[in-house]
């Protein structure tokens, strides 16, 4: 069976639809709108849930010049993560419609999350590399609008614009990365071509063509970035925990189905197609870094979504790492611990909001034995927060057990410094435990809240977070239902060959993963009572220095780059005319020197001046001149002499046998002298003091422009004997004949080039209408 | 039906005349000159339907002004890459001059406004038709006049001082530029484009010796690149586009920025690129005009995109950052040209089609955000960052336009921009896996902290002044309807660009075709092999 | 230099006019004859100054304060560079309407003309025409503008 | 080929260039004229120059006489059309001083800032 063309879109389609139609929505249901877009949500979750099981891959034409198509995968690892971000999409509107209760430009709020799950279910379903793109910078978007919802707070805006620059900067590198895979499918599949899953069919081709171009590493690396940026992964994990500030809906989806898990989904769609050593050295180690990372911060944080925030950081590593390894159990620790941490994170998230809402604090210090008056919340928070530390019986155990069983085989196959990839993964672990306990306290132990009374969360508000902690217990308990539904496709399609899957607990015999998770959770508990102390030296690292600090460094490059910036402009555009001059001039004196150098363009043989001995002279008189305009006293003095230049230059047309020009050359001369006299009489007389470096500098530029000009004419300008071209021949043979006139340079310009004299009339008008201008908007003034 | 190859500029120039002739009654004026913009669009678009790209069309297309034969007389080329061009012109001249009409005060377009747009808009149609370099050189003129008097419009401090700047670079460019063409016409004893590469890719059957060239069109590579607003040639571009009128600067950045760069490939693609003539000097090598063109243009581009994309950073108005911004893009633009100077086959194809959709997008979307600006500053009467805020709030509408615009500069899918993007990482990736080496990844990197420069000016924008509170000068002002409207339209196209890309590829690759093959340029011009030579 | 003025204004005015009709045939044409005659004028205002040039040739009183822009003399050159400008767009299109192309010239020699037996009357001249009202337009009003500032 | 015109024009462009580099607004506009003459004068060395006689200069004897051999009337018309579009932007550039000079109380261009 393949899957409906028609049925995947209309999933896609319906929430996009959905967001353009919410000003309507909005205006008939008012603040239930959010349970009209859950109602969407459930649509596109029971559209795709019909797709189950049957994989394949649907098109439909977009721009077949490039061969780029809407083309769909439905397999098991999609639809694993489509159905996860529409299901949970369901509870989100549904407990958003309750939460965002009373708040403003809920419009916006609802297309925009509405834009955000389609964009999810895209980036999911998609098997085309430029709609994979599309899609996910569509996430990106969206999540800009939805961090940035309270538009008037300022940490709204820095985090928004955060989230933007590092996951759409990250996306620059996905869509280079992108062109790479694109570039080697030109080999491999003979085609230009964007389909992925047919690259994915001929993982083999790909790679070698990848690995023929040198451009293995430079996909892998360009991917990695992107995923990285995405998904939170050391150093780029800083915009998660700023995310926070959208409304906790936001964030709980943001951080359990959706966006932050975009990364990781992609690197397991693509791990059939590029794993090898470079694939888990590079993966293997990002994500056991920012696991520790993560989790050091989570246990320094002082706020529930910061922690949360964290710990989100750190089981994305965890899932990437999966997928780093090799070994089967790390594609099954990746795809598994994508629907546990979902499970677990969001209804965390929505626990997180509702103690803002009902105990009106995020701050984990002030709050404690809050479990008497949240039981539900409390018990909820209990379930996820377990399934989080990784403790038996729980979902996310399973998980992570998988990735130490992968990490350990790792470490056992390697040797070596491979040994720290499971001992790191420990470590890491010991913390997840630790923050877990940290985040529970706030139900137990004495009673501490910023209000006297707690009231009790409207229903709305618990129903969403309750049934995903029943989605946890029942992941818990018969864990292998989930695999055969949807992990078990999951691990197939992220994974080279079929590699069989179970999940035993309890489990038969002690292994060294199960001892792994007995040193983490042996650990986490037994540093439980020092928390503080963890916490404050994990504190006093972290603030130690701009660089380590989350953020710290992103700050400081977006300082120094607005600090440069600043500068930039006032520092190349002084204003000055001739630094402009210079520039320009010694620009364009070295290129064309060096044109003539580069061709080897050589001089003609020099035979005496090359002009008649009469001509010689107007043009010596001419130059003498043109260098006596500098040294003109005065205004009026150059002026003058600037027209003797004009009056020589008109003998030299009489001699050059151009008598046209040389009438032209005289009237317009002396209309020019007049205009400059007319307009002089009204400037100052100005003198710069001449300093004797900028006037040598200023001869030096001048002299190799002087050069340039020089060398041009001499090496073009045609030998007088030479024959006329053919066009002038013509013009003169053709001037009587075709133009009825016997001089032909008017001919040429009214009859042969007359639209050459139609655009400098135009000329002449604009420079007639200009003077009006300047003259009547110097009345009028800037009323701009 | 060649009629039609001329039809642009006769109504261009019919536009100019008929600004003059009502100018008495300047309501009839500005309904004219609005009319006139839409008669013009109209005209390109049956014309490039007709001619290059309907079913039946020739693809291109030859006009022989006053009847003479080429090369005697001047011809104007109706063909794929001048038809994209005047396309583009078409799109942003129609949006600005309707923005005219309902943005500058009634007062101040009196002052000859209407007359001197159609000029500029004339100049640019006149640069893009002509097969004639001296002709080129002559709408050059025209347009640049235009634009002095632009800039200078609202005669202050600055647009005076800006004015002259521009000015005075743009003379000596002129002066250059009548160097190349001179040069290359005793060169090749020819001024007609379509006749100087015939003679240049076959110099002995002319009796030309084609070294010189080109140093010499190195002249009118600087001269272009002026126009372009290049690095280290982009000194008036700052000034200037803030200065002008708004409307007046979304011509210059959509419009007259362009002319610069289709110049470069019309000039060395289509007429110098057949010139077999050894390059070698400073390890650069190669055997044509192309190899020398490749490592100066890059250069140029990488310039442009760190100095426009440093430069918006951290500008105190909205104009100034795109200002500084269309320094950057076009960066971005004549990057991919230089690829394709220093490649051959498809990926030189590929890599001027990237050039083209990105100066597409570069178009619509700048002249859209400078168009935006103006609004801004209409409804609020300041265009200062620090001072606006929260217009989200105050003009949704306004701020989806501007959202749009930004976001295609960013280049984020399906506007137009992400396919400008797209193709331009695509061949820059492509030229590297060709020939890596560490000037390809040089140049893929400074195209990665360009775009990474964008997203880092457009975001504060966005944020700066349409999210937050609202400002005093925010509170209770009005957008006006009429703008909004002509804001919206070129949204759409920008978003239309981009979701129905089919056509546009296909389009920007005809003109791609066009730019590159000589010969059927040469076939236009000279439809019977034409002429002695 | 009144007296110059005097003799050398109506000299130079038929010099240009003449140099403006021999144009097709002899050195000359509408660009020269309207500078020429732009000269002309110039030399009254340079001798007379603005005042005589304005009010005393073409019979109006000057009133610099009410600006430039609604100069009456100002108005008449401007309309002399639209006329101009109009006559060369209206003979670009006339070529093209009798079945030329856009800019098509052309020519008819009439004989048995008394006097001159032959004369030729070329399109080209309507197009210098223009040329020439454009010229002596446009650079009038820069000259008199210029001036007046 | 010709030595004493490649002189000038090279000549010419180094004055002009350095009028350009000078503070002083006037005199940036006489390098503007000096540059533009000198590239007319290039113009006319690519028509190649011949000692003057009568034939050379390119206005015919009268319809339907025998054609001579002229001087290139090629570059005549582009230096005339290029002197034309010259006058226009000096005269341009001139009314434009004037009001750039009014508007910044001072011809010394490096003393105008620039903003934005």
């Amino acid at each position: 069976m393949s899957p409906e063309l028609s049925v995947v879109t209309t999933a896609i389609a319906l929430p996009f639809v959905g967001a353009a139609a919410t000003p309507l929505i909005y205006r008939w249901f008012g603040e239930r709108t959010g349970y009209a877009a859950a109602a969407l949500a459930l649509v596109s979750f029971g559209l795709l849930a019909t797709q189950l099981g049957e994989y394949g891959t649907v098109a439909a034409p977009w721009i077949p010049s490039i061969g780029v198509a809407l083309r769909f995968t439905v397999d098991g690892w999609a639809l694993l993560f489509a159905l996860l971000a529409s299901g949970i999409g369901v509870l989100v509107f549904t407990y958003s419609a309750a939460y965002m209760h009373g708040g403003h430009n809920l419009q916006r709020y609802y297309a925009a999350l509405l834009a955000f799950m389609g964009s999810i279910l895209g980036v999911a379903l998609a098997a085309d590399l430029v709609v994979v793109f599309l899609f996910w910078e569509l996430t990106s978007l969206a999540s800009f609008v939805l961090i940035g919802h309270h538009t008037t707070d300022g940490e709204s805006r820095y985090a928004a614009r955060m989230a933007m620059l590092v996951t759409v900067g990250g996306g620059l590198c996905l869509l280079a990365g992108l062109l790479v895979l694109s570039i080697a499918a030109r080999q491999a599949l003979g085609t230009a071509s964007f389909d992925l899953a047919t690259m994915l069919a001929n993982d083999e081709a790909m790679r070698s063509a990848l690995r023929d171009q040198g451009l293995f590493v430079p996909a892998l690396v360009l991917i990695a970035i992107a995923a990285a940026a995405k998904s939170a992964q050391v150093p780029l994990h800083f915009w998660l925990p700023n995310a926070m500030v959208a409304p906790t809906p936001v964030s709980a989806f943001l951080h359990s189905a959706t966006m932050v898990k975009v990364g990781v989904y992609f690197v397991g769609r693509l791990r059939p197609l590029l794993s090898g050593p470079e694939w888990t050295l590079l993966f293997a180690t990002l994500g056991l870094v920012t696991m520790t990372v993560g989790a050091l911060l989570a246990v320094a944080s002082t706020d529930t979504k910061e922690l949360l925030a964290y710990s989100t950081a750190s089981h994305l590593g965890l899932m990437v790492a999966g997928f780093g390894f090799g070994a089967v159990a790390g594609g099954e620790a990746g795809a598994f611990h994508l629907l546990n941490h979902a499970l677990f994170k969001a209804p965390l998230f929505l626990v997180a909001g509702i103690l803002a809402h009902e105990a009106g604090s995020r701050s984990l210090d002030n709050m404690s034995g809050l479990r008497r008056e949240l039981p539900v919340t409390a018990a909820i928070a209990v379930v996820a927060g377990l399934s989080m530390a990784g403790i038996p019986p729980f979902n996310g155990f399973y998980s992570k057990e998988l990735l130490f069983e992968a990490a350990y085989e790792f470490g056992h196959e390697a040797g070596g410094l491979a040994w720290l990839y499971p001992a790191v993964a420990t470590v890491a672990s010991i913390f997840t435990v630790l923050y877990s306990l940290k985040f529970l306290a706030v139900f137990f132990g004495e009673r501490r809240a910023p209000q006297k009374t707690v009231p009790r969360p409207p229903t709305a508000l618990v129903v969403p977070p309750a049934v995903l902690a029943l989605g946890v217990l029942v992941v818990s308990a018969v864990p292998q239902f989930a695999v055969d539904l949807i992990v078990q496709g999951a691990v197939d399609a992220t994974a080279r060959g079929q590699p069989e899957f179970s999940v035993h607990f309890p489990p038969e015999h002690v292994t060294p993963p199960l001892l792994m998770s007995g040193v983490a959770i042996v650990g986490g508990v037994a540093a439980y009572p020092v928390t503080d102390r963890v916490a404050r030296a994990i504190e006093t690292v972290r603030d130690s220095t701009v660089l380590i600090r989350p953020s710290g460094w992103y700050d400081r490059a977006l300082s120094e780059t607005e600090r440069a910036g600043a500068h930039v402009g006032p520092l190349v555009h002084t204003g000055v005319l001739r630094t402009y001059v210079v520039w320009g001039l010694a620009t364009v004196s070295a290129l064309v020197l060096a044109g003539y150098v580069a061709t080897s363009a050589s001089v003609p043989a020099v035979d005496g001046l090359g002009v008649p001995l009469i001509v010689a002279l107007v043009l010596l008189i001419a130059l003498l001149a043109g260098f006596a305009v500098p040294t003109a006293p005065s205004h009026v003095a150059g002026v003058l002499t600037l027209s003797i230049l004009g009056f020589v230059l008109a003998i030299f047309y009489i001699v050059a046998s151009a008598p046209d020009l040389a009438l032209t050359q005289l009237v317009v001369e002396t209309l020019v002298l007049l205009i400059f006299l007319l307009v002089l009489q009204r400037l100052p007389e100005f003198y710069a003091d001449l300093d004797r470096f900028v006037v040598g500098r200023d001869v030096v530029l001048s002299l190799v422009v002087g050069v340039m000009a020089f060398v041009s004419t001499l090496l073009v300008s045609p030998d007088p004997a030479a024959d006329p071209t053919e066009l002038a021949r013509y013009y003169v043979t053709e001037a009587v004949p075709e133009g009825g006139g016997t001089n032909v340079v008017n001919v040429v310009l009214v009859d042969f080039r007359g639209f050459d004299t139609m655009g400098e009339l135009v000329v002449i008008t604009i420079a007639a209408v200009s003077v009006l201008v300047l003259v009547t908007m110097r009345t009028r003034g800037e009323t701009q | 039906m060649s009629f039609l190859v001329v039809a642009p500029v006769v109504v261009a120039i019919a536009g100019v005349v008929l600004a003059f002739l009502v100018s008495r009654w300047p309501r009839v004026q500005r309904a004219t000159s609005a009319a006139t913009g839409a008669v013009y669009a109209g005209t390109v678009a049956t014309a490039v339907w007709r001619l290059v790209l309907g079913p039946d069309a020739p693809g291109a297309a030859a006009y022989q002004l006053g009847g003479h034969p080429a090369p005697f007389g001047i011809t104007l080329v109706l063909d794929g890459l001048s038809a994209f061009m005047l396309v583009v012109a078409a799109v942003v001249g129609l949006a600005s001059i309707t923005f005219s009409v309902v943005f500058v005060e009634r007062d101040n377009q009196r002052v000859y406004y209407h007359p001197l747009f159609h000029c500029l808009l004339l100049g640019v149609t006149g640069a893009f038709l002509t097969g004639d370099l001296f002709n080129l050189f002559v709408w050059f003129e025209v347009m640049l006049m235009a634009s002095y008097v632009f800039v200078a419009f609202y005669g202050g401090a600055r647009h005076t001082a800006a004015a002259v700047r521009y000015l005075v670079l743009n003379v000596v460019g002129s002066a250059l530029m009548l160097l190349g063409i001179g040069g290359l016409y005793a060169v090749t004893g020819t001024l007609n484009m379509a006749d100087m590469a015939r003679r240049l890719a076959d110099p002995a059957a002319s009796g030309i010796d084609p070294a010189p060239v080109v140093g010499l069109s190195a002249l009118l590579l600087v001269v272009f690149a002026l126009k372009a607003g290049l690095v280290p040639f982009q000194f008036w571009v700052p000034a200037a586009y803030t200065t002008a009128p708004l409307p007046v600067t979304a011509m210059l950045a959509g419009v007259t920025k362009k002319v610069g760069v289709y110049a470069i490939v019309r000039l060395y693609f289509t007429v110098l690129a057949g010139a077999a003539i050894p390059v070698d000097v400073l390890g650069v090598a190669g055997d044509s005009p192309l190899s020398f063109l490749a490592p100066v243009l890059a250069a140029m581009g990488v310039a442009s995109i760190v100095v426009g994309g440093l430069g918006a950073v951290s500008r105190d108005t909205l104009e100034g950052t795109f200002a500084y911004s269309s320094v950057g893009q076009v960066g971005f633009i004549v990057v991919p040209v230089a690829i394709a100077a220093a490649s051959t086959g498809q990926l030189r194809q590929i890599a001027l089609v990237a050039a083209l959709v990105y100066a597409l997008h570069h178009s619509l979307a700048k002249s859209l955000l400078f168009l935006s600006a103006a609004a801004v500053s209409d409804a609020t009467g300041t265009n200062r960052v620090r001072d606006v805020g929260g217009l989200a709030g105050r003009s949704p509408v306004l701020a989806g336009a501007f959202f749009v615009g930004i976001l295609s500069l960013v280049g984020l899918p399906p506007l137009a921009g992400f396919f400008g993007k797209f193709f331009v990482f695509d061949v820059s990736i492509r030229w590297y896996a060709t020939a890596p080496g560490w000037a390809p990844l040089a140049v893929f990197l400074s195209l990665l902290a360009g775009a990474l420069l964008t997203i880092v000016y457009t975001t504060r924008t966005w944020t700066g002044c349409f999210w937050g509170a609202e400002t005093p000068a925010v509170e209770g002002s009005v957008v006006d309807g009429r703008q909004l409207a002509v804001l919206v339209a070129l949204a759409a196209v920008v978003v239309a660009v981009g979701v129905g890309f089919d056509p546009v590829y296909r389009f920007a690759e005809t003109a791609a075709t066009a730019a590159t093959e000589r010969g059927d340029y040469v076939e236009v011009v000279f439809p019977d092999g034409g002429g002695a030579a | 230099m009144k007296t110059t003025a005097r003799i050398a204004v109506p000299i130079i005015l038929v010099l240009a006019v003449s140099l403006f009709f021999q144009g097709h045939n002899l050195p000359g044409g509408g660009f020269i004859g309207g500078v020429l005659t732009t000269t002309a004028f110039v030399l009254v205002y340079v001798a007379y100054g603005l005042d005589y040039l304005e009010a005393g040739v073409l019979d109006r009183e000057v009133d610099p304060g009410t600006g430039i822009f609604e100069h009456r003399s100002v108005t008449a050159y401007r309309r002399t560079f639209v006329l101009g400008l109009t006559i060369v767009v209206g003979s670009g299109l006339a070529g093209l309407l009798l079945g030329g192309s856009f800019l098509a010239q052309d020519y008819v020699i009439l004989h048995d003309v008394p006097i001159y037996h032959e004369v030729e009357l070329a399109s080209a001249l309507v197009f210098d025409l223009g040329v020439y009202l454009v010229v002596v337009g446009g650079l009038l009003t820069i000259l008199s503008v210029v001036g007046a500032e | 080929m010709s030595v004493a015109l490649a002189a000038v024009v090279g000549g010419l462009f180094a004055v002009g260039t350095f009028l350009l580099l000078r503070r002083n607004l006037v005199r940036v506009v006489w390098g503007i004229a000096v540059i533009t003459q000198a590239a007319n004068v290039y113009l006319i060395a690519m028509g190649g120059v011949q000692a003057p006689t009568h034939d050379l200069v390119p206005v015919l004897e009268g319809h339907g006489s025998e054609v001579p051999q002229t001087a290139d009337p090629v570059v005549q018309a582009l230096v005339l059309t290029a002197i034309v579009i010259s006058f226009g932007t000096t005269a341009l550039a001139l009314a434009l001083s004037f009001r750039a000079y009014e508007e910044n109380g001072s011809i010394d261009v490096a003393e105008w800032g620039e903003e934005g």
